[in-house]
């Protein structure tokens, strides 16, 4: 999958989002929560593949994780827009 | 209406806040942390969540159940933070007119909870470990395969 | 053990029967005296039962509901006498390890209940009247047919 | 259906019953119980319309009740014994 650097320069617009781990995932990645500019159109799996080669710790993230855009469950192909906050959430176990 | 709780639940208020004159049947879960022989000398849980995530996916999950059983009165709690063996880490009331609707809502409810609440739990023991759950049952995927 | 009671009935009580820190998961049925805008103004019900019979058939149900799931924790009460409405007049509550068999014993109890124990009720009106319930919804046959 | 008194002649034994009525069927019948001896053997049937024929009031009752012996729902074509406590209940309301 191409990086979103490299699939969106001809659109020109840039998003900037709000990027969050929980639980495992925060413990693995060493933090929280981060800030992430791209270019759009991106996807979430766009999104991933780019924190994943930038930010450390996150190589240690699994390739597909559960994803949440905006407080609701998304799948991987979801676009993501400018302002969004973008969670990735390790196996739930509520109840 | 928050969902979420770091005090203990109590089950007396969630059937009050569903109680009407109309529902002959109400329906009850709790779910407890558990330290039986084979939970490995479990003390206590903490649960975290993606707090405002929870409340909204709560917030959806009573208002789809309101909408399959119009008449259903639904309460629902999940505890946060730490909390100890035996004690309650969810809540659900259901009332309805008649029972079979009381136990398929409330059932649907601590179900989709179970599939959609961001929630955490690390279970803490005796030995002083700590172990993120996965209740999937494989541990989890950790780096890229 | 007695399963008949003429005071309030504590759902509390029953829980508290049934926690076990091998059991995370508990469902528990209430079911209460209706007065809903179809109900006619029911004030109460009486209730009545055969009850040493009653006694012997809840005894087997119950002991027929820890056969058939095995780590089952069961406990039940049934009131009798006048319930006002809105009071509850059966609780149950079973504990299991895991919700399933929870939700599916206590409906097991609730619906065998419903069937077999010899109980009956007589709903008081605001108006003075009283009826015997017959919960087939027919009328009770009475005479040679 | 013959009565008890006419079908259990050469068998020579009697068996004395309490039988009791509940709920709506004690108002219908005006008492709550009564003692019945009874030629064996016999059905809860066969009581039934000896009871029928003889008790005042029971005829008001359904032909074919739910019944109970010893505490235990039965069939009308079970058979009784002395010392049996056999009862007639209304349809059942509980719960």
């Amino acid at each position: 999958m191409n990086r979103v650097s490299g699939t969106a320069g001809t659109a020109g617009t840039v998003g900037t989002l709000r990027v969050r781990f929980f639980a495992r995932y925060a413990e693995l990645v060493g933090r929280s929560e981060g800030t992430l500019t791209v270019h759009l159109p991106a996807t979430v799996s766009d999104v991933m593949s780019r924190i994943r080669d930038e930010w450390p710790g996150t190589a240690a993230l699994p390739a597909q994780p559960l994803a949440a855009l905006n407080l609701r469950h998304v799948r991987l192909d979801a676009a993501v827009a400018d302002g969004d906050e973008l969670a990735f959430l390790p196996p739930l176990a509520g109840g | 209406m928050t969902y979420l709780s770091t005090a203990p639940l109590s089950l007396d208020a969630l059937l009050a806040e569903v109680a009407a004159p109309h529902c002959g049947g109400t329906c009850a879960f709790l779910g407890t942390v558990r330290d039986g022989p084979e939970d490995g000398g479990v003390t206590a849980i903490e649960y975290s969540a993606y707090d405002a995530m929870a409340e909204a996916e709560m917030d959806r999950i009573v208002s789809e159940t309101r909408r399959r059983w119009p008449d259903a009165r639904v309460a629902v709690r999940h505890r946060l933070g730490l909390v100890a063996a035996e004690e309650a880490s969810i809540a659900i009331a259901v009332a309805t007119p008649h029972r079979a609707d009381a136990f398929a809502a409330c059932r649907h409810v601590i179900e989709e909870v179970k599939k959609r609440l961001p929630v955490w739990k690390k279970e803490l023991r005796a030995d002083g470990t700590a172990t993120w759950v996965d209740p999937s049952g494989h541990p989890s995927m950790v780096g890229p395969q």
